[in-house]
């Protein structure tokens, strides 16, 4: 087998990084620690920048088990820069509130590297096995806040049920294979469309693997750890889980589901559509009942699971498309709004709805940021939730799902309610008498702020740019 | 019926009774052997379906490693308020599930048409699973050697002492 | 005949005046007198140009004049256009006549009032919209500048809007005309369905060709009557007009008793070939006018207030001329709009003057005065006595006029009742009179003198055709044959002479100065003895008349039992039903949801994964074995 | 030779035995080893697929659900580590291993 | 000329870059935030003016368009241009803000954030009204909802967050319906164009057969009606009148809600003319009910703004009659009623600003000639009140006179009703007059100073427009029937 290995030059490069990240940890003094993520962050850029030599390379190492291709690279770059802002939004809050910052680090660094993986997966083994790497990561900085008793909690709950449920997805696995004799995607695609009928056992294992990933994207009824996770996690971690987590399950999902169970269709395309039915209706009212912001976010983005799982349910052009696009602008927005409730967390070590009341007052910025990025999730225009959504549904309306489009704006609106309640607080609200000073950003979080709300307006404005390369990125898929 | 395949039920018969032992058993150090005994026979079904490589990992791994981290952590969180409760207060509906499931899934296989069967199952030789598993598998054999490292530092990071109120 | 204005320029009347409001209403307050010159001015003028015109109108055949596009929608074309013909000239004439008069008597009388910039423009406009009404040759016009009056009216009543009184008043007088306006209106909209027009000669036409079925003519009619009688003051929708006597006194003089409140017959009178051609609706006039006339005639007995008792007057004159109209008497009935505009703007200016002198509307501190004040006395009696029927006088004239056509198309009853109305008007002619300008000078009238002349100049101006305006019915030439000839509707009515008429009518008025008489004499003696029956019945009487037949307390009823609890209603309902149960209601309950399925989360990691193979499980029995 | 029916019915029923201990025990440690049950019960089926199968495709060689069941031991084996270090962290922060009793967060 | 044809766009980037500007001012520049903001007004103002002078209704149609490129994928074009429904409503938006930003002129609290969301409330208005791309409609149309909330929250008064909170949640749950039903269009249509001009074409009608028009024709009336004030989805508006701060509450009668009224037409009846047959007889039954109710309903009302608020409920009312008759003329007065009752409660609001601003309070029951201290206000407050009851020589007579022409057309029984209604309005609006302003100066009014000279100019100018539409509605008839007569289903 003669392979480039070349091709693999961002994933070394990560892996190499992360091991320097580690090595470093050791020699640096407790207080410049945080120089770490500052050098996660540079060599991430510097591998974004090597990844540009991949553009348009087309191939399929190890028999199609590794796929370089611009869906792959187009994921790679984004789940990069996901992680990235990860780490940069993580500093203060790792100063101030987690020990061991450089194991931190390289475990971020782990984790991107797994979503690397994911997104470049032709084959059930590769897929799995870098989706445990990610979940491993995830599992390790859910529960990193030692000292807090809901930090385990939420770290002992995700590696049960994520254990158990990658336990179901195995068994489904292992049914696919053994109906029908390849675990690569292109195999896969091959003898399903064969035209035989389906068998029993692999339909029984597909619905294993869709409850399988869908505990990783939070489809309801598989979301249940989700909130308390989302919770319990240092707050970088669960915007971490929020979005990159999703981002890269999705990239996995909609490769996996576009190509290779493509022919499919029929068959899972209703339940799919069921849960996402089910996961942005439920996500939704649950929010509304919400006192603190980071479970209300938590319900929020079950709330977008199932939004983006339409995308899914109407796989087609315009349908995965949507579903990038709506990717791209709710990493941004989500991750703003995190970043917005972190830097408050750092300021005032609250997190409570109620405790934002006069936040407007008390720094303008950080209440527009997070009152923008909120209208975003709601998908209110002039943002980028609008125009996702808008075209997400549209790829959907097309497919003929006109009563899960339906479902979803009604959501949408809904959705609206409890993100205004936070809004009434910062704006309507007063703070209370003895904590109403003038708060004062650091400016990095300032900076990074600025740039997610930049990408919010950009995205919500003038798309068509960050359109045209999920376009190419889709090209590859077999629609 | 041949002496493998006698041997085959036997064995599937002992790792039920280890299986239910695990859950069923009052005590967990009990439970925790029935699961070794569960696993060792797990080995010996590998063994009758030719996988000898593979029985031989899961000696090693499970019985060696795995229960014996089990062990550990059963001693280290002990409590010693006694009379411990080990089932919770779903556990009939959690038997109804659990028989449900049995009964879905056995449907599933029994109604099933598995294709591609071959007349005589032959044995795995070593060396082109190996094989494989450094050239053909060498992307997930690498993500694998990550996870393992991830699980260490996690592992360190999380159980290392200090931090929790004393 | 030589003509010395061609009647294509009698739009320059109501332009005129329109244009003075323009300036009056920006820069009024910064004009000499507060622009009471310019609106004199533009008044005087529309007077001279009516003279002008005249001879043309007189001469003309066809009384086109102007129309001009406004605005068109669709199919629909809106103009604004004036034609002018015998029946506008003469409402032209005594628009300008007693406006003129009534406007110079202003300066006077108004003197030092503050706000007197907002006076004359609304005056103007006032003017423009009268001059408006009475030449608009389509409906839409006419209806524009009916409500127009109307808020001029609103406006003037409401002059003195310090006051209470004056501000509910003006409310009163315009929610009340708006009610009629309401069927006006729905008229109108009615016949340009049927016919596609707003044009009233086309809309005639129309009618005349017999293209509009019978029902629906009545039914139109009705509804014109209805706008006629909410500006004519008819009852039941008379109540805003005592109340109207809130404004100053040439007000009531101009607008509410020569001319706006004559619109209404105006307005019958113009659409009467509908009204014919419906004829069931002229049995409603009649009715109408024959309850208004009565009841008015009564009220006005008892009023103590020197303009409520003209106020009272004028609506039972109205009513005379609705009955005119309704015993198909068009001549009639407009004949005494002419007489009575001119003797009752009279009595309204006399009344002005007294009570500018006096200081006081209330005729028991009244008394003596016609010593003191000789032409106000005079001319007021000359009005008094035209409004009583006192032969030659206008009044008489016209009033005579009426009974014949009551006979003749309606019978005796009719006959009885406007003679019995006539009785009335006598009575309570005379009681105002006697009891303003004879007896005793009262304490607090001392000082009284003599208005000054810009006020009793108009009125001796005035008392010229309120005195002999009645000829006008006689034919003096071959070109002006009478009236009746003159104006009519269908065929010419000469003026008709019947000795049983006049002889009965001269009866009435003696009869009424004798009951008059008799009263002063005796029954008040009667009444002050309360406690014997006839003493109580005349109290009893007295006190329903005093309460106006307790219409307005009617009215005062139904709208807080009625309308406001019914909006009221609405709006608790609005409140409860609506928003509290529809729509924080679905809130709420979204609400409650979220915080019931919320439990679902239970904390309980086996729970969770119990959910989530129970849903599997579902999930594969579905996909695989559906 | 063994139908295939009963090694997956075998498998199955391991795998469900699994569930039950998963659904129905406390202590997070024998929830695990209950896990570890349905991994197992996992394996079962690939080894018995990769053996019962003729190959169709080079890459899944017979051996791929061999490498699978390889991988899934030692994605286990980390994962009972890595959750008993958990396990440990949570009996240190609130004495106690038993789930149901760790219900901070919810609703 | 080059300029001419970018008039749209600049007049829609007017506000919107101003609102940039407003952003990079310092927050205690309060007097050049405020004169940005004036600025842009006039700016906008006079150029929505020129377009309505420039449109050439002879010619009718489009005009000023302009078309760029947005999303290929989606074939979602930037397409803007006005006919002769929307040129008068750009007028009307131009004519609101100005005299709003001067009614503004004394807010002090949170200046900055104030003028910025409340250019970006006229961005999304004027976004609305130009847009010919379904999709830009839409997304200006919720846009101008969104800053709602923040304006009403945090500068209103009266149960400010309920108000609030209930305005926005309606009107996105609204929204929903017609974002529902533009999609189920797009998808039918199949033509891969959201652009209205495209979709009203014979191509893209022939696919909607009168089934299905008649299936979504109602997600519009809705989705949009609500906006519109359609009973019974209506009593979001009076709250949210009476809660939000004065300039606020004129664009939102004013102008927002005609956004609505103007979504019914050009969306609904434009592209599903059969649709809005099929429903015209329900349409035009809530429409009078929406008449009758409001009037009543303001007439109980205490509160000056909520009898405000419920009139415009009442004479939105008139708006919906005059769609529902579906005819040309009934037509043309409805949408010359939306520009008219637009300035025309514009202008009610801002005098309920000025009476409230100095009186602190709007109960009516305690008022009392004020007239006599605040005459320019009084009398506004005539000339609004007089308009609002159809009196001749105002614009609201105009309008309510061809919607009636109209509605007698077809439906006269409802046509009654709707001249009962405008009796009902007289009755509350003399009511309310006499009451506040009229009769005996209470002593506690005493001291409360007349308008500002900025406020009377604003307010003066509002009166201008409703007197000139009044006396002259020519052009405004002619434009608007220019576009009216070209949509299908309208005879």
């Amino acid at each position: 087998m003669n392979i480039n290995f070349w091709l693999f030059l961002p994933e070394f490069t990560i892996a190499g990084l992360a091991l320097i990240v580690l090595g470093l940890d050791l020699f640096l003094p407790q207080e410049r620690k945080h120089w770490l993520a500052y050098l996660g962050t540079a060599g991430i850029l510097v591998v974004i920048g090597l990844s540009f030599t991949l553009v348009d390379d087309t191939e399929k190492l190890y028999g199609g088990l590794f796929l370089v291709d611009d869906y792959a690279l187009f994921f790679k770059v984004f789940v990069l820069i996901l992680g990235a802002a990860m780490m940069l939004f993580s500093v203060d809050y790792v100063k101030k509130h987690l020990r061991y910052p450089g194991e931190y680090y390289g475990i971020v660094l782990f984790s991107v590297l797994a979503m690397m993986f994911m997104t470049a997966a032709g084959e059930l083994l590769t897929a799995y096995i870098s989706l445990e790497l990610l979940t491993f990561s995830l599992y390790v900085l859910a529960s990193y806040a030692r000292d807090s008793p809901k930090s385990a909690e939420g770290g002992m709950k995700y590696i049960l049920i994520g254990a158990f449920s990658s336990a179901l997805l195995l068994y489904g696995l292992s049914l696919i294979y053994g109906t029908l004799g390849t675990t690569t995607y292109e195999g896969i695609a091959t003898v399903l469309s064969s035209g035989d009928e389906l068998q029993k056992a692999f339909l029984a294992g597909l619905v294993l693997v869709v409850v399988g990933l869908g505990f990783k994207i939070t489809a309801v009824p598989f979301h249940m750890w989700a909130p308390d996770v989302y919770e319990g996690a240092p707050t970088p971690v669960t915007a971490y889980l929020a979005v990159a987590s999703k981002v890269a399950s999705f990239a996995l999902l909609l490769r996996l589901f576009g190509t290779a169970f493509l022919p499919a269709l029929d068959q899972w395309q209703g339940m799919v559509a069921g849960l996402s039915a089910a996961t942005m209706t439920l996500g939704n009212f649950v929010a509304i009942a919400q006192k603190n912001i980071k479970r209300m976010l938590a319900y929020s983005s079950i709330g977008q699971a199932g939004v983006l799982l339409l995308g899914i349910a109407a796989l087609s052009e315009l349908g995965s498309n949507g579903l990038i696009f709506h990717l791209v602008g709710y990493s941004a927005t989500n991750f703003a709004a995190f970043v917005s409730v972190i830097v408050y967390f750092n300021l005032t070590g609250k997190e409570d709805i109620e405790d934002f009341a006069g936040l407007a007052e008390r720094s303008p910025f950080l209440a527009l940021a997070l009152t923008v990025s909120l209208f975003s999730l709601a998908g209110l225009p002039f943002f980028a939730g609008f125009a996702t959504k808008f075209y997400l549904f549209t790829g959907v309306a097309k497919e003929g799902l006109i009563w899960l489009v339906a479902l979803a704006i009604v959501n949408s609106a809904i959705s609206l309610y409890y993100y205004l309640m936070v809004i009434k607080q910062m704006y309507l609200r007063p703070a209370p008498d003895n904590d109403n000073g003038r708060l004062k950003i650091p400016p990095l979080q300032v900076g990074i702020l600025s740039a997610l709300l930049l990408v919010i307006f950009w995205v919500g404005i003038y798309p068509a740019p960050i359109l045209n390369l999920i376009e190419k990125a889709t090209s590859f898929l077999y629609l | 019926m041949s002496p493998v395949e006698a041997f085959f039920y036997v064995l599937g018969v002992i790792s039920l009774v280890g299986a239910l032992g695990v859950v069923l058993s009052r005590n967990i150090v009990h439970a925790a052997l029935f699961l070794l005994l569960a696993l060792l026979t797990i080995a010996g079904l590998y063994i009758v379906l030719f996988s000898e490589f593979l029985a031989l990992v899961q000696v090693l791994i499970y019985g060696g490693a795995i229960i014996v981290v089990i062990l550990f952590a059963l001693m280290l969180t002990r409590t010693r308020e006694t009379p411990v409760r080990l089932n919770n207060n779903q556990r009939p509906l959690a038997l109804v599930a659990g028989i449900g499931a049995f009964a879905v899934l056995t449907a599933v296989i029994l109604v099933n048409k598995w294709p591609n069967t071959v007349e005589e199952i032959e044995p795995v030789p070593f060396r082109p699973v190996a094989e494989a598993l450094f050239t053909t598998w060498a992307v997930p054999f690498e993500v694998a050697s990550v996870l393992l490292l991830v699980a260490l530092i996690g592992a360190i990071v999380i159980a290392r002492p200090g931090g929790e109120e004393e | 005949m030589s003509t010395p204005l061609g009647m294509e320029w009698t739009f320059l009347a109501p332009a005129v005046c329109l244009g003075a409001f323009a300036v009056l209403a920006l820069f009024g307050r910064y004009l000499p007198g507060k622009g009471s010159l310019l609106s004199v001015a533009a008044i005087g003028f529309g007077f001279v140009l009516f003279w002008l015109i005249l001879p043309d109108v007189l001469g003309s055949e066809t009384p086109n004049l102007f129309s001009r596009t406004w605005f068109e929608s669709g199919d629909t074309r809106l103009s604004l256009g004036m034609a002018i013909d015998e029946l506008s000239l003469v409402m032209v004439g005594i628009v300008t006549a007693v406006a003129f008069m009534v406007q110079v008597y202003s300066v006077g009388y108004m003197r030092g009032e503050p706000r007197m910039d907002w006076y004359w423009a609304v005056h103007s406009l006032f003017a423009a919209s009268m001059l408006g009404l009475v030449l608009a040759d389509n409906l839409l016009l006419l209806y524009i500048t009916w409500e127009l009056v109307g808020i001029c009216s609103y406006l003037l009543i409401g002059f003195y809007y310090e006051r209470r009184s004056a501000a509910e008043a003006a409310k009163k007088a315009f929610v009340t005309t708006r009610i009629g306006d309401v069927g006006f209106f729905i008229a109108i909209l009615l016949l340009f369905k049927e016919t596609g027009t707003f044009d009233i000669s086309t809309i005639l036409g129309s009618v005349a060709a017999g293209e509009i079925s019978q029902g629906m003519l009545t039914l139109i009619a009705s509804l014109i009557f209805l706008g006629a009688m909410g500006k004519s003051a008819q009852f039941p929708l008379h109540v805003w007009l005592p109340d109207a006597m809130e404004g100053p006194a040439p007000v009531s003089a101009l607008i509410h008793a020569a001319t706006m409140v004559a619109a209404g017959v105006y307005l019958v009178g113009r659409m009467y070939p509908i009204f014919l051609a419906g004829s069931g609706a002229l049995v409603f006039v009649v009715i109408i006018g024959s309850i208004t006339a009565l009841l008015a005639g009564t009220l006005a007995l008892v009023q103590n207030d020197i303009k409520r008792v003209l106020a009272y007057s004028t609506i039972s004159q109205l009513g005379f001329m609705m009955i005119s109209l309704g015993a198909f008497g068009f001549t009639a009935a407009l004949f005494h709009l002419l007489t009575h505009a001119f003797f009752k703007a009279l009595l309204f200016m006399g009344a002005g003057s007294i009570s500018h002198a006096t200081g006081t509307n209330d005729i028991r501190e009244m008394g003596g005065l016609g010593r003191r004040m000789p032409v106000t006395t005079i001319t007021f009696m000359i009005a008094a006595g035209a409004l009583a029927g006192f032969p030659a006088l206008s009044g008489f004239w016209s009033k005579d006029e009426i009974l014949n056509v009551a006979l003749d198309h309606r019978g005796a009853w009719l006959y009885v009742i406007v003679l019995i109305a006539a009785f009335l008007s006598v009575l309570y002619m005379t009681r105002l009179v006697s009891k303003v300008f004879f007896g005793p000078l009262r304490e607090g009238s001392r000082h009284v003198h003599e208005s000054p002349s810009v006020m009793i100049i108009p009125m001796a101006l005035l008392a010229i055709p309120a005195a002999g305006a009645g000829f006008l019915a006689l034919d003096y030439t071959v070109a002006y044959g009478g009236f009746g000839t003159f104006l009519f509707s269908g065929e010419s009515q000469p003026f008709d002479y019947s000795v049983l008429t006049t002889t009965l009518s001269m009866i009435v008025l003696l009869a009424g100065m004798g009951a008059y008489l008799l009263w002063r004499r005796s029954i008040q003696r009667v009444a002050a003895e309360p406690q014997r029956a006839l003493g109580r019945i005349y109290t009893q009487i007295y006190r329903l008349l005093d309460n106006k037949y307790y219409i307005d307390e009617a009215y005062q009823w139904a709208i807080d039992k009625g309308v406001l609890v019914f909006s009221a209603g609405v709006a608790l309902f609005d409140r409860l039903v609506v928003n509290n149960t529809g729509v924080d209601g679905v809130g709420k309950s979204a609400v409650l949801t979220s915080l019931t399925l919320r439990l679902h989360q239970t904390g309980q990691v086996a729970n969770y994964v119990l959910v989530i193979l129970v849903s599997t499980t579902i999930l594969i029995l579905i996909v695989a074995f559906s | 030779m063994i139908p295939l029916e009963h090694v997956l019915i075998l498998s199955a029923a391991l795998f469900c035995i699994g569930l039950f201990g998963v659904l129905s025990k406390r202590n997070a440690v024998v929830i695990l080893m209950s896990i570890e049950l349905m991994l197992n019960a996992v394996n079962i089926n690939f080894i018995a697929f990769a053996v019962y199968f003729k190959p169709i495709d080079l890459a899944s060689s017979p051996y791929t659900g061999i490498i699978f069941a390889i991988f899934i031991i030692i994605v286990s084996a980390a994962e009972v580590g890595l959750a008993l270090a958990i396990v440990l962290r949570l009996y240190r922060n609130r004495a106690s291993v038993n789930v149901d009793e760790i219900n901070l967060m919810k609703w | 000329m080059a300029l001419k044809e970018y008039v749209l766009l600049i007049i829609f980037l007017v506000p919107r870059g101003a609102a940039l500007l407003v952003v990079a001012t310092p927050r205690d520049q309060r007097y050049l935030i405020k004169l940005i903001a004036a600025v842009a007004g006039v700016v906008t103002l006079a150029l929505s003016i020129a377009v309505f002078i420039q449109y050439d209704y002879g010619a009718g149609g489009f005009q000023f368009e302009k078309e760029y490129e947005w999303l290929k994928g989606l074939g979602i074009n930037f397409h803007v241009g006005v006919d002769g429904i929307s040129t008068p409503m750009v007028l009307l938006t131009g004519i609101v803000m100005a005299t709003g930003v001067f009614i503004s002129w004394n807010i002090d609290t949170r200046t900055k954030d104030f003028f910025v969301l409340f250019l970006v409330l006229v961005t999304g208005v004027l976004g609305t009204f130009i847009s010919l791309d379904l999709f830009f409609l839409f997304f200006f149309y919720e846009l101008a909802v969104l800053p709602m909330y923040l304006l009403i929250g945090v500068w209103g008064s009266t149960r400010k967050e309920y108000g609030a909170l209930k305005l926005v949640l309606y009107l996105v749950a609204s929204s929903a319906l017609v974002w529902i039903a533009i999609l189920v269009l797009y998808v039918k249509a199949d033509m891969g164009t959201f652009d209205i001009t495209v979709l009203s074409q014979p191509e893209a009608q022939g696919r909607f057969a009168e089934a299905f028009q008649r299936t979504i024709f109602p997600l519009f009336l809705i989705g949009f009606g609500v906006l519109a004030g359609l009973w019974p989805f209506h009593t979001w508006s009076p709250d949210g009148h009476v809660a939000a701060p004065t300039a606020v509450s004129m664009l939102h009668a004013g102008v927002l809600m005609k956004l609505g009224a103007y979504g019914i037409i050009r969306v609904g009846m434009t592209l599903l003319p059969e649709g809005a047959q099929d429903w015209a007889i329900p349409f035009i039954i809530f429409a009078t009910i929406n008449v009758v109710y409001g009037a009543f309903s303001a007439m109980a009302q205490r509160d000056l703004k909520y009898v405000i608020g419920y009139s415009s409920v009442s004479h939105m009312g008139y708006v919906l009659m005059g769609f529902a008759t579906l005819k040309v003329t009934g037509v043309n007065g409805a949408v010359l009623q939306m520009f008219s009752h637009g300035v025309m409660t514009a202008l009610f609001f801002a005098l309920v600003g000025v009476v409230y601003d100095r009186a602190h309070t709007r109960d009516i029951s305690i008022f009392q000639g004020l007239a006599k201290r605040m005459g320019m206000t009084a009398a506004f407050f005539t000339l609004a009140g007089l308009t609002s009851l159809g009196l001749p020589g105002l614009s609201g007579f105009i309008s309510e006179l061809l919607v009636f022409i109209g509605t007698f057309q077809s439906y006269p029984i409802v046509g009654i009703f709707g001249i009962i209604g405008a009796a009902i309005t007289a009755v509350y609006i003399l009511r309310l007059l006499a009451r506040v302003f009229f009769g005996p100066l209470d002593g506690r009014w005493d001291k409360l100073p007349d308008s500002s000279k900025l406020e009377t100019a604003s307010m003066g100018a509002l009166g201008v427009a409703i007197i000139f539409v009044g006396v002259y509605p020519l052009p405004f008839i002619r434009m608007i029937e220019s576009a009216v007569k070209t949509i299908p289903g309208i005879t």
